[in-house]
């Protein structure tokens, strides 16, 4: 299998799609002539037109309304809303339309709408522009949320967005778009709800999704140097949440840590514990930690915003912790 | 119907637009329907068979009614939260409706939306929506659709003199007028955002100027001149449907009800109140109907009789319904999606 | 100590405030003419005048960061959203400005904003008009969240609000305006991160806040009658929590159960079940359960809408199960 | 300063207004700093230095040069991302800027804030927003906030053209009007948002007829003209402070450079670059000072000896200072409460 980048992958559904379907078109802030502000959409404009590839204004609500407009009239948008911070202005379309709209209108009306941004921290961008909020928007029901952490993932999880009748929130991670990864070369779906095992283990369960994965992943190795056998799971869709996976891994190893770069304090890695816990209470041997972010708005010093990140070295820290804990 | 006289198209301007004596009589009876099918609201409300907020559109019908009248079936209608007049106006089944508000499953949305939240896609009515102006991107997507489609269908959008303040109409009114989407905006100025009067929040009270700083066509009318309406409103829909952008329309009116059920009117006096309801559209129009010789006392006992009867007969449908079972609470807060079935996923 | 109502509570230190602090002033749609929405600032402004209560164009964006920009100016602005709902466009400026400029500036800003808001659901107002988000709110750093449960609570924790240098989300309970109870006359203020203990007992605690907590009490007397004596936690405030009550509580009933209005999926409960298995572990004799809303847009019919609420009984039957399960 | 000829005055107007020759000179040598200040950070960045985003205000300086040395020392200064301009101009210290932007301690926000969020209080500099539009809404505050306490501080907002399509524009210029808040905003129109043209996005192309539409009193200047930008803005403060409510000044200017560091410029032609660059702002103003007699050559070239330093300076200071403290890292996400500790509470 070729070898290709995050944004690549990204490019190819995207480009499949408004290749295959007439429906699909693309609108958002400098996704045309700038190029996208991460690339992803770059030669589109040129390639497809105006009337598929739409540069709009600064306008996060009505843009993100009009895709759910759209929508509503039988259209496939994919709204790119450039990254998760702006999505905050654009909030109240997602939760009171695109995601009520279907259950509001006893069903008549449905809202395939793909809503993508990118999210994470990371690249000393400051505290208005390092969101995680991904654990929001998988607090709304009616909203399907997805964080691919590698190249294969992002296209195939992309493609199933576009198939899916649902409002789909796709959230990639600003640090990825250049990671590399084996993609297969024809289009294919990647089901949502389903995490996959990165690594299997049986001491101790890594849990992780989008940029935290790796982190997890990498952890895994140095544990392993330690002796400390880790599975590492990554979740692929927030919502729906793969809770059969998750807890059956979570009963085979008894412990987990849960790994996020958001707000550690009202984070979505509390619903992960809490389902854990309630459905494999018997099995654990410990309390399910969580590796997050620091509770502080992202300061830009390098120094301070890595001290606020989860590190590797924290994840294998409370592994050990995790373990010895039950050693003595 | 038959008319009190054989006289026809009294009611039809030198320039053979405007409407015939039978649009002018139905106009004129689907306004005392909406009038009396609110009235009956209240009184179901009063008697505890409605709950949440009722907000009554007595005294607008006349907006509602000549707009939508000059408009294709097709065409999209975006309304707000008082929406019961654009939705019987556009022809829903009252018993449907009135059957929502009492939250049963035979109302328009299975007694899931209720009364801001009515929703008819057979008719091309999409709600209903309580986020004011939350629904004005929504309706620039729909006229993006038709016009990406390539159709001459267009989208109206009913909102209130409050929501010209709101961030979305501004991005609404920009979008719109950069992409030419063929959208007719309707603000109904009513003077009020509930309690608060336009000029003490608005720096443009003349609303439909705002538009002029889009470089949108935009116009002032009668709100509580059916007839007006219809004519504007179809002259307008017309230029829309051309491909020339959006249109924006003022009509100026008057809401004789509170805000809402609960509201107790501090805000304005009883005589400014009186001095409006001196222009309620229905008499207006059923004067000019007498003028004319359209019709006759008997048309408008006759015609008072049935909106009665529809009012009733919804209200007793409602009441006979049945809630919507507590097995049905989780349907459809997904939509089923065939091509991941195929597959056996998600 | 006279009975007065939640809202005439809240009236009470508003007034005071006012009376006492002329860089007190009130804003928010409909609060004066109209007399307010839940009639909390009812003859205010004729009390007052315009410069103290000032109405407002319905443009939550910017009376939110208006008032934020008046609190950084040194005044002591109280903005009243109306509802939580309307939250979300204004949201960007509660998470973007309020929250972090005191951080951002390193010391040099601070926002003491007051930003009161009804939440909460059951009275039928349809999904647009019930969210329960302050999970949302208590999930941001930098922002103080208070969720009154009785009058008591609202007078005395809104007259902290007022003396707290940070910016302050206050959700009031619509469907607790009109309950009465005792409250002293005097101004007093009521600690932030202070649980308060509803109820002593032994068996099992009952975590809410708001207007959980009354259902929580009322489960509490209907489980005395089957002999199990339930603790029930009002916790006044979701940031800061009472992390120290919470643990000590259940440290001694060794079970739990958290009760919202809110969305299960991703809620706020799913914080206070983290913490509690994390500083708790080992006290526990079973998994910490949740009896949260329905993870569905919120329905008009009063029988869905009530489907979809927790309800007493519903924690009766959780806390039955759970004693069970361990006798079992 | 010493000027090359004894002559005064030479740009002071006929009616007296207008600025002396030394104020000239002091603009000149402010745009010259500014100017040699970012062209050292753009090479700070490529060392590695500096990371994140870096919006460089190279080809503006006249704008904040000007505007903000016609306003008094505690008028409120609020600008967006792109504000290295304004915080110079306003007498920030280089040094701590620069800090800034290495993330040191010893920045004007210790390294927190970065490139888009300087701030420094003691000099009524506001920030620093990276959210467009975002900080509309906290200038109406400040500027409500003074007008309660009934001073004659007024703030001075800051944004871009790109702004002008944001919700949060237009619900700040509805309140700024209809509160008549001491309000000055300043768009700079540099005829791009990021790589989107104007025209694209906007209804109405002259971003200063928008303001018209919320009954504020608006102009248009040539932002490339230090001395235009200085006595306009001058006219129009004074215009705020007297309390007639906000004015709205839309700058016409042009960014030489990229929007931030990372952008290819696909959108625009590099002879346009070319035409605006035959207007720069800074060799205007010494063409003006030369043609007057006011400086020469020599006086350009200690000029631009003494912005090499401060560049230099400020970021040998930036580079030597030390990184804040990973422990520091929790500190100030609340501030000190004093009246609730004194209750020993919360
Ligand atoms: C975003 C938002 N803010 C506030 C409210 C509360 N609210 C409901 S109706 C209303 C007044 C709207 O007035 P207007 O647009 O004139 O419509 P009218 O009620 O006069 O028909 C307000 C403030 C809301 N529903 N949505
Ligand atoms: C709400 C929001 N949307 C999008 C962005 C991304 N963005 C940063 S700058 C910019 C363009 C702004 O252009 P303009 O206002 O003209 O200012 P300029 O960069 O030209 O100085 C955009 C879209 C943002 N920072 N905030
Ligand atoms: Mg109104
Ligand atoms: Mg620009």
């Amino acid at each position: 299998m070729p070898e290709i980048t995050y944004r690549e992958a990204l490019r190819q559904t995207l480009r499949y799609q408004l290749q295959n379907d007439d429906r699909v078109f693309l609108m958002g802030e400098d996704i045309g002539a700038y190029g996208g502000s991460y690339a992803v959409t770059k030669g589109f404009l040129e390639e497809f037109g105006e009337r598929r590839v739409k540069d709009t204004p600064i306008s996060e609500s009505v843009v993100t309304g009009a895709g759910i407009g759209a929508a509503m009239a039988g259209l496939r948008p994919m709204v790119e809303l450039m990254t998760i911070n702006f999505s905050l202005l654009a909030i109240d379309q997602i939760v009171n339309n695109a995601s009520k709209l279907h259950y509001m209108s006893n069903g008549q009306i449905t809202v395939p709408l793909v809503l993508r941004m990118a999210g994470g921290a990371g690249s000393q961008l400051g505290a208005q522009h390092s969101h995680s909020l991904e654990g929001w928007f998988a607090h709304v029901p009616g909203l399907k949320v997805v964080v691919p952490a590698t190249p294969y993932d992002a296209k195939g999880l992309l493609m199933t967005a576009f198939d899916d009748e649902s409002p789909v929130v796709f959230i990639e991670h600003t640090a990825l778009y250049a990671a590399k990864g084996e993609v297969p070369e024809e289009p294919y779906r990647l089901p949502f709800g389903r995490a996959e095992i990165m690594r299997q283990g049986k001491d101790v369960t890594l849990i992780g999704y989008s940029g935290s994965v790796h982190q997890a992943y990498r952890a895994a190795q140095q544990l392993a140097e330690e002796g400390i056998e880790a599975e590492v799971l990554n979740l692929r869709t927030l919502r729906p949440l793969d809770i059969e996976g998750i807890v059956a891994s979570v009963r085979k190893t008894n412990r987990a840590i849960v790994i996020e770069d958001d707000w550690k304090f009202g984070g979505f890695g509390g619903e992960v514990v809490s389902i854990i816990q309630e459905e494999a209470f018997d099995y654990l041997d410990a309390p399910i930690l969580r590796c997050s972010g620091s509770d502080v708005p992202m300061p830009y010093s390098h120094d301070l915003e890595q001290a606020a990140l989860p590190q590797e070295a924290d994840i294998v820290a409370l592994a050990i912790d995790l373990l010895e804990g039950v050693t003595r | 119907m038959t008319m009190a006289n054989g006289k026809s198209g009294t009611l039809t301007k030198r320039d053979g637009t405007g409407i015939s004596d039978d649009q002018a009589v139905a106009l004129l009876h689907r306004m005392m329907e909406i009038r009396r099918f609110e009235e009956k609201a209240a009184e179901m409300y009063a008697r505890g068979k409605i709950h949440g907020f009722l907000h009554l559109y007595i005294g607008q019908e006349a907006v509602a009614t000549g707009a939508i009248s000059a408009l294709r079936d097709n065409d999209y209608v975006v309304s707000h939260y008082r929406e019961h007049g654009h939705a019987l106006a556009r022809g829903l089944d009252p018993k449907r409706v009135m059957a929502e508000l009492f939250g049963k499953e035979t109302g328009v949305t299975g007694g899931r939306g209720g009364s801001m939240h009515l929703f008819d896609v057979s008719k091309s009515f999409l709600g209903g929506y309580a986020i004011v102006a939350g629904h004005m991107p929504l309706a620039c997507g729909l006229g993006l659709a038709e016009q990406y489609k390539g159709t001459d269908r267009i989208a109206v959008n009913f909102l209130g003199d409050g929501a010209v303040n709101e961030g979305e109409f501004h991005e609404s009114l920009n979008l719109a007028a950069v992409w030419k989407l063929p959208l007719l905006f309707i603000v109904e100025n009513n003077f009020y955002g509930m309690g608060t009067a336009v000029q003490r929040v608005s720096a443009l009270v003349e609303v439909y100027k705002r538009a002029e700083a889009y470089g949108i066509h935009a116009e002032q009318v009668d709100g509580m001149d059916v007839v007006a309406m219809h004519d504007t409103v179809a002259r307008l829909a017309q230029r829309v449907r051309s491909g020339d952008g959006p249109v924006f329309l003022e009509a100026i009116c008057y809401r004789f009800r509170g805000h809402s059920m609960s509201d107790p009117e501090f805000y304005r006096h009883k005589d400014e109140v009186e001095r409006w309801r001196a222009l309620d559209p229905i008499e207006q129009m059923k004067r000019r109907l007498f003028d004319a010789g359209v019709i006759a006392e008997a048309d408008v006992a006759r015609m008072q009789e049935e909106v009665d009867q529809i009012a009733q007969d919804a209200a007793e449908f409602a009441e006979q319904s049945p809630a919507p079972s507590r097995e049905s609470l989780m349907r459809d807060v997904y939509a089923r999606s065939p091509k991941l079935e195929e597959d056996g996923r998600a």
